[in-house]
């Protein structure tokens, strides 16, 4: 039963590429849906399950799940945004659904095992479809954003792999577990962090956050948001369950440093950029430190990664659902007077940032809200201190977005994608209900991980 | 009985409220009955009760304010005092108000003249009947309000504008010591009542009382133009003349005479208020004098002469001669609103102020030229006419308390009587300079004229019933002198006053020219400099400092920290995006980098 | 009734959003209508509270999302006072938008209701958490009233504004994760909080949280530079609302939360404390003095008076306290009123540089006179609403601190100053050729006016009648913050599970 | 070969990866590079694994290895679509997106 999810989206992705070569995209886009939901439906039919399959190399937990659906219901909507938009930017291939389904096949893996070498293979899945997603747009940019994907990719690799020898050789397995934990050797200290550093690199957190903005900005922009969510939650459950079997406490140190630098260095490099998916990217840098917070929370800390994981989800799809809808023109100066021209796109731009920057009452505020408590109940008080300023810092940028829509003149360009509108409808729908009614999915998350 | 108290105070604010309300829809006729009448019902009523109600009454209205164990209530205190303020307060209203029917008859502002005039009359009235001080201090604020819109009444002069201004400023300043005192007193005594801190201010401390004192009498140099705070007084001859004379002569300038008179049981506590008071009064009376002497307005002469005037009635309240003091008050009310308004009439003849442009108005305005000479007589305490009983009782009192005081009195007084004379020479005699056809006023304006001239004449004669009138109060006594020093003192002044009428013929007449040479006549001429003096001390290095620190503290530094923090942080973000250098290598260097740094750090830290 | 009430304007501008931008007849009389039926229900909530019982009234609470995160809802005397000063300037600054407001009309009318539940739910708000939430929500819509509406320097304005707040809210919420973690049963209820015992160390750093972002808000001197940008370049409606509700949750947020809430901590800054608002009232009628602006001059007089609200505040004198609670009711009517009246004169001489303007009552004697009104109850003439505030603030001080006091006093004067000041130059004096045609006052115009000047006269001559509505709350209020008992027993009363 | 030698040998891999991927700009070459000091990451845990459960460890470098090429032939691919579009693929080729 575990692996039904799984077995459903691997099958329907393989059924994609063969629909694609004989049938066309149409029939590829088609499995792609069908595949991603019917995972979810089985994703939620195992709501609230727990075990182990595959002699352990899988393992469901509610943790798993609950990130399985999100990963899910996230790609469904990275598909809803790419359908549509492919066509008008001159992506022809099929391709692109088919390895979308392929990368949220990995990153179910990932978030569905306790065991290292099926989270490299789940994470390499992820990689080679992302890859290949982020030179699907037809220019330089692209092409540019997929060869350093790729290459440092290989790079973080390396370090996983390294880390999973160590830890090879400090416990003798790989699958995660106390064992390790208690290991005081440098071999432990150094597998955990090498292990971290790699998924760190997944999760875009400084000082492994440089392929972000230029992949960011180079790939296409439903694509980019796929990235931002997709890998991102893949990337911190994962983490999480490294946090769970901490390898090492000395690790924490580095976690901490890292999630203080991301915040820093995401919010503060963001103010001057110019681009959209650029911003973006340095705000999802920023995002990734602070949730990179809640890695330091022991068992707290699942529920409320998760909610942030989920808040965050919804904002930036919504967020990017419109920026697809500009096809592309992905300078500030190309939203000028957006609100004039395209009100129905600007109010659902400003409404998905005023929750990034975690206005109330939206998801993005009370994600904020239990994130920085739990930290702060932790007795983490100067880090939630300089949470809250580097929110102060990234209000100026995420409200300078809603500036140029509403407060400036200018005749931007904009198509309204019929899939993409159904999402910024589903997204801002999810952050609303995350940020008036977060009971839904509190209960289960209180219930179930915490 | 106490209820006609309320038809004493509000007709007159009803009439404001219905010309302020409605006064677009009345006729210019009907505003011209309905506010005098307003004032005429409230006169009338003042002197019903004056003869009905016998001793005090009060009229308990609603609370004000009341807050945790601080109670104010809205009510009505009738007493001798109050009641002698209120009946001279309807009583020379209500002839101005007629008069100035015909005054203002071809301004535009009409109705809102009257509106204010009306709000002035109720505001003056509910200072004098207020029973407490905060009560006191609504109709104190109502009259310098009424006051800064009457001044500033042609809003379009420059000048008028900032006299008014500089009326409403001057004043808050002496409103600032007048809260400070009622603050004090409440936080000694716990009540603001006048009967109760009246009656408590003998278990007072002295200090504590002479603070409290001196913090109100500061609100009084405000009111009534006093040194130091009298400067805006003469500006305030801005407002249309029968302001001046209402207002800025007869009724709200006296109003610190009367309040230092309502609470001078804590005034007597505290000796060196007392003196402060006397001394302030008459070197005031003075000081203002001599700065008569040579100015060629005629209001500004006037306006000089009241804050001279006012001068004695401290010294004569300050030396301990309430009644004295009060019937000074009561007597210049009429003689000098007569001089204003006779002023008034000439200023509304000729259209000038400048007495320059006068002479030889004596013929063709007789009756203006008669009720004029009244009054300058009765300023100038020629005997027989009022002024010369009120200000005779002052010099008599001060006389047994301080011979300095008296001393400076009796001179003061010959001041008088030469710049009172000075005036009339040079407007109603010799020959025309600069007019051309002259007409004496209408008789809407000589009527209310010759009444006042009448009171300027018969109102001192009955001094001993005034001051029998005010024994009630507890606290109204005179020093008896020995009838032949009486006499002698009362020749001195007299002498002295016929001398100064004499050597102003010689001058004026005479001569036919004045002195217009030397330091001192340019030091008079512009007043002492005090205005400029006050201007460099406060007004200048006030605006200047102030926009100084709006420049280089508020925008410079405050603002400035503020912004610059903004800026460095958007720096800061743009210096680090340098890590953000776009070549792999590097990107993967900080990646390798930042894990063997991590790795050093806790290895050193775990082993 | 109060979660209709708050709520109302939120769902009347949900409404809007699907009325067609054109229908702007429809969308100004819509939006009227709702403002002005939550005043009616303002009204009724202030008929029907009783003013003997101290504690929140028409308490209404509701699970919300659990851990002490609950809506809680409920108003007592004082924050009844401050909702139906919202609920009677919300309407009236929406109705003097119906000309000034030209663009986008749709969308500034969605704010403005947006705007009003924001600023009601902070007063009405019995908890810390919910508190926050329309604390922070409300600062949206006046970005976006100053940003889209604004003046020349729009941007820099709104932008200032927002983060200069937040830049306090965001350390008081840090304060407020560690309430949360201290409070046994996670309640943020205030009445629960105020039983808390914070150790001395944090009550200091948390008291220094709140205030900031408090005094933020107010704005005491230093932290005031964001107002006059936000007050100049903001439309009417939004200065009015700005300046009548928004200044006064810096101090509703002193006397509900960081006064009592850290006690001691208050007592070790109170000198400091004092020394602000003293600065700010005469530093704000200094600057005051030499605007050009006539906006930017109101901005600083609203530093110099609510100097004073905050000095009546901190004084810990029974009087004063009421006073300064007093003196926000009359600088919200007072100062709302002048930004209005203002607003009117820019809308007719599109200037606001007073060296422009000048001899305005030859042409418009009606505004005049209002204006006359305004500034008269702007500098505390007796008989007026202010005089009845500075009274007893000054009184009150007076009796803890003397000094305080008559440095404090010095404020009429300066007020009276300046306002004058501003009033001859722009009504005094000979009037410019071009502007002796301009309209005066229309009906509409009037009838805005009229409630505030009623209220000023009404306010200054019988204070009770509004006083009483607060005087036990207030006194309960500050018998928490001075410690005089603790309040357990009573929390179980209206206390939060 | 002796553990330690293997060690060595891996050490020697890895460094020699880390070496190559930095001191050349070629972006093939530094794609091998990293490749090389993959395997020696590789050789690495075969080292551990032969003291422990070697088949669990063998058949992880098999999967491995496997991906890992998987992985190559992608970023070859976009390598090779960057030649023929540039004539080139050194470092500074792809370096437009910065800041």
């Amino acid at each position: 039963m575990g692996i039904l999810p799984l077995g459903i989206l691997v099958f329907f992705a393989l059924m994609a590429v063969l629909l694609d070569l004989w049938a066309g995209r149409w029939w590829a886009k088609t499995a792609s849906y069908a595949g991603i939901g019917a995972a979810l439906v089985g994703e939620l039919l195992l709501w609230g399950r727990r075990g182990n399959y595959m002699a352990g190399l899988l393992s469901q937990d509610a943790v798993g799940i609950v990130a399985g659906v999100l990963i899910l219901l996230f790609a469904f909507l990275a598909l809803l945004i790419t359908d549509g938009y492919d066509l008008k930017v001159n992506i022809k291939e099929g391709e692109i659904y088919i390895l979308m389904t392929l990368s949220a096949a990995g990153a179910l893996v990932m978030v569905t095992t306790r065991h290292l070498l099926v989270a490299f293979l789940g994470m390499e899945i992820l990689s080679v479809a992302n890859y290949a997603l982020a030179g699907l747009k037809r220019d330089t940019l692209s092409k540019e954003a997929a060869v350093k994907y790729a290459v440092l990719g290989t790079v973080a690799s390396v370090f996983f792999v390294l880390g999973m020898a160590f830890y090879y050789g400090t416990g003798g397995g790989f699958l995660l577990d106390t064992r390790v934990a208690a290991s005081p050797s440098p071999m432990a200290l150094a597998s955990g962090l090498l292990l971290f550093s790699s998924l760190m690199f997944k999760a875009s957190l400084f000082p492994f956050h440089f392929w972000t903005p230029d992949v960011y900005q180079g790939s296409p922009a439903p694509i980019t948001a796929f990235f931002s969510v997709v890998t991102k939650t893949a990337g911190f459950v994962f983490l999480l369950r490294l946090s769970d079997f901490v390898i090492h406490p000395e690790v924490k140190w580095f976690i901490l440093a890292a999630s203080v630098l991301s915040m820093l260095y995401g919010n503060l490099v963001a103010l001057k950029q110019q681009d959209i998916k650029r911003l973006m990217a340095y705000s999802s840098i920023s995002h990734a430190g602070y949730m990179a917070m809640g890695l330091l929370l022991e068992k707290q800390g699942a529920w409320v990664l998760l909610f942030y994981l989920a808040a965050y989800g919804f904002m930036n799809l919504g967020a990017f659902a419109v920026i697809s809808s500009l096809l592309e023109k992905n300078s500030l100066l190309n939203y000028r007077g957006l609100a004039k021209d395209y009100s129905p796109l600007a109010v659902f731009l400003a409404f998905f940032m005023v929750s990034l920057a975690g206005f109330p009452p939206t998801a993005g505020f009370l994600a904020k809200f239990f994130l920085f408590a739990e930290v702060g109940r932790a007795g983490f008080w100067p880090l939630v201190v300089i949470a809250a300023i580097t929110t102060l810092v990234s209000v100026y940028y995420y409200l300078r977005v809603v500036l140029v829509m509403y407060m400036t003149e200018g005749r931007p360009t904009a198509s309204y994608l019929p899939s993409g509108i159904l999402t910024m409808f589903i997204s801002a729908f999810f952050v609303l209900e995350l940020g008036i009614f977060p009971s839904t999915l509190l209960v289960f998350l209180k219930y179930f991980v915490g | 009985m106490s209820l006609l108290l309320s038809g004493v105070l509000f007709p007159p604010a009803l009439g404001a409220l219905i010309l302020i309300l409605l006064g677009r829809l009345l006729s210019k006729r009907s505003v011209s009955w309905l506010s005098p009448a307003a004032v005429g019902i409230s006169f009338l009523t003042s002197l019903l009760s004056f003869f009905l109600i016998k001793g005090k009454a009060s009229l308990y209205l609603f609370p004000w304010l009341s807050v945790g164990g601080l109670q104010v209530d809205f009510s009505l205190l009738w007493d001798p005092l109050s009641s002698i303020m209120a009946l001279t307060v309807s009583g020379v209203s209500f002839l101005i108000h007629i008069y100035s029917v015909g005054y203002m008859g071809e301004d535009p502002g009409y109705r809102r003249y009257f509106a204010y005039l009306n709000l002035f009359t109720f505001s003056m009235l509910l200072l004098v009947l207020a029973p407490n001080l905060p009560m006191m201090f609504v109709g104190w604020e109502g009259v310098g309000l009424c006051s800064y819109l009457l001044i500033g009444f042609w809003f379009e002069k420059e000048t008028a504008a900032n006299a008014g201004k500089k009326a409403f400023i001057v004043n808050r300043v002496g409103d600032f010591g007048f809260l400070l005192g009622i603050f004090l007193l409440f936080t000694l005594l716990g009540n603001l009542n006048f009967d109760y801190i009246n009656y408590h201010a003998n278990s007072l401390a002295p200090s504590a009382a002479t603070a409290a004192a001196l913090l109100l009498f500061l609100g009084a140099t405000g009111k009534s133009a006093q040194i130091p705070l009298y400067i805006w007084l003469p500006d305030a001859m801005e407002g249309p003349t029968p302001v001046s004379a209402l207002i800025h002569a007869a009724t709200m300038v006296t109003a610190g005479v009367y309040m230092v008179s309502r609470l001078f049981p804590l005034y007597a506590r505290s000796g060196l208020a007392l003196n402060v008071v006397a001394w302030v009064g008459i070197i005031t009376a003075a000081f203002a004098a001599t700065i008569a002497l040579v100015q060629n307005d005629i209001k500004r002469v006037l306006a000089y002469s009241t804050i001279s005037q006012i001068g004695y009635m401290f010294a004569g309240v300050g030396v301990g001669a309430v009644s004295a003091g009060m019937f000074h008050l009561f007597t210049h009310a009429f003689f000098k609103s007569l001089l204003f308004l006779a002023a008034g009439s000439v200023i509304h003849a000729l259209g000038t102020q400048d007495m320059r442009e006068m002479g030889g108005l004596r013929k063709k305005m007789p009756i203006t030229f008669w009720v004029f000479t009244i009054a300058a007589l009765a300023i100038s305490g020629i005997p027989g006419f009022a002024g010369f009983f009120s200000k005779d009782q002052i010099l008599a009192q001060a006389y047994i308390r301080s011979k300095a005081i008296w001393a400076i009195g009796v001179v003061t007084a010959g001041l008088t009587a030469f710049y009172m004379f000075r005036l009339i020479f040079m407007t109603f005699f010799g020959e025309p300079r600069g007019w051309k056809n002259a007409h004496e006023s209408p008789p809407v304006m000589t009527g209310p004229m010759l009444v006042l001239a009448f009171f300027s004449v018969v109102s001192g004669w009955f001094f001993s019933s005034f001051h029998g009138w005010l024994k009630p109060l507890g606290y109204i006594h005179l020093e008896e002198l020995p009838e032949s020093k009486e006499a002698l003192l009362m020749g001195a002044s007299v002498g002295l006053a016929l001398l100064a009428i004499g050597l102003a013929w010689w001058i004026y007449l005479k001569r036919g020219k004045g002195f217009h040479t030397g330091f001192i006549h340019k030091l008079l001429l512009n007043k002492y400099y005090v205005d400029e003096i006050y201007n460099a001390a406060f007004v200048i290095p006030y605006r200047e400092g102030s926009r100084l620190i709006s420049r280089y503290f508020d925008i410079g530094i405050i603002d400035g920290t503020v912004e610059g923090s903004g800026r460095l942080t958007l720096q800061g973000g743009r210096l680090m995006s340098f890590f953000q250098s776009g070549f792999l290598k590097d990107y993967a260097l900080w990646m390798a980098a930042g894990v063997v740094l991590a790795l050093f750090v806790m290895l050193g830290r775990a082993l | 009734m109060i979660s209709v009430m708050v709520f109302l304007p939120a769902a009347g501008a949900v409404f809007l959003l699907f009325v067609s931008g054109k229908r702007t007849g429809f969308i100004k009389g819509f939006s009227l209508g709702i403002s002005s039926g939550v005043f009616l229900l303002a009204v009724w909530l202030f008929v029907n509270f009783n003013p003997y019982y101290p504690l929140p009234q028409f308490v209404e609470r509701a699970r919300w999302i659990g851990f002490g995160l609950n809506y809680h809802v409920g108003t007592d005397g004082i924050s009844l006072v401050l909702v139906a000063l919202t609920a009677l300037l919300s309407p009236l600054a929406l109705a003097s938008s119906f000309r000034y407001i030209k663009e986008r009309e749709k969308e500034f009318y969605i704010m403005l209701l947006l705007l009003e539940t924001g600023m009601l739910g902070v007063f009405v708000a019995q908890n810390l958490f919910l508190f926050y939430i329309f604390w922070e929500a409300m600062l949206i819509p006046m970005y976006f009233i100053i940003g889209i509406w604004g003046g020349e320097r729009k941007l820099y304005a709104t932008v200032k504004f927002v983060l200069y707040t937040m830049a306090g809210s965001l350390l008081m919420l840090v304060g407020i994760f560690y309430l949360w973690k201290l409070s046994p049963d996670h309640s943020l209820y205030f009445y629960r909080l105020y039983s808390l015992e914070i150790p001395h160390q944090a009550q200091i750093l948390l008291f220094l949280a709140f205030a900031l972002a408090f005094a933020i808000k107010v704005p005491l001197f230093p932290f005031h530079t964001w107002l006059p940008d936000a007050h100049t370049e903001a439309p009417t409606a939004g200065s009015v609302l700005l300046a009548g509700i928004l200044l006064k949750m810096g101090g509703y947020g002193f006397l509900r939360l960081a006064m009592p809430l850290f006690p001691e901590a208050f007592r070790l800054f109170l000198p400091y404390l004092l020394v602000l608002s003293i600065v700010s009232i005469i530093y704000g009628a200094a600057m005051a003095f030499v605007q050009e602006d006539a906006k930017r001059l109101i901005a600083y007089s609203s530093v110099s008076h609510l100097g004073v609200v905050m000095l009546g505040i901190f004084a810990l004198s029974f009087r004063a306290y009421m006073g300064g609670i007093y003196q926000m009711l009359n600088h919200g009517l007072s100062t709302g009123a002048l930004f209005l009246l203002i607003g009117m004169v820019y809308e007719r001489t599109h200037t606001r540089d007073m060296k422009n303007l000048g001899g305005l009552a030859r042409p418009l004697p009606v505004l005049a006179a209002f204006l006359m009104v305004t500034v008269l109850s702007s500098v505390g003439l007796p008989g007026l609403n202010g005089f009845v505030g500075e009274f007893l603030v000054f009184l009150g001080t007076f009796e803890t601190n003397r000094v305080a006091a008559a440095l404090a006093a010095l404020g009429i004067i300066l007020a009276a100053v300046y306002l004058l000041w501003m009033y001859q130059r722009v009504m005094q004096g000979r009037a410019r050729e071009k502007f002796l045609s301009l309209p005066d006052m229309s009906l509409r115009e009037i009838l805005i006016m009229v409630p505030l000047v009623v209220l000023f006269f009404w306010m200054g001559l019988y204070p009770g009648f509004f006083m009483k509505k607060f005087e036990r709350s207030a006194r309960f209020m500050m018998e928490i913050t001075q410690q005089k008992y603790k309040i357990i027993s009573l929390v179980n009363q209206g206390g939060e599970r | 070969m002796s553990s330690f030698s293997l060690f060595i040998l891996a050490a020697l891999l890895i460094a020699g990866g880390i070496a190559g991927f930095f001191l050349r700009k070629d972006l093939l070459t530094m794609l091998l590079s990293s490749e090389v000091a993959l395997s020696g990451a590789n050789l690495l845990l075969l080292v551990f694994a032969s003291q422990a459960s070697p088949t669990e460890a063998q058949a992880a470098v098999l999967a491995i290895l496997t991906v890992a090429a998987a992985e190559v032939a992608v970023a070859l691919a976009a390598l090779a679509v960057v030649i023929r579009e540039k004539g080139k693929a050194t470092e500074d080729i792809v370096s437009e997106m910065k800041g």
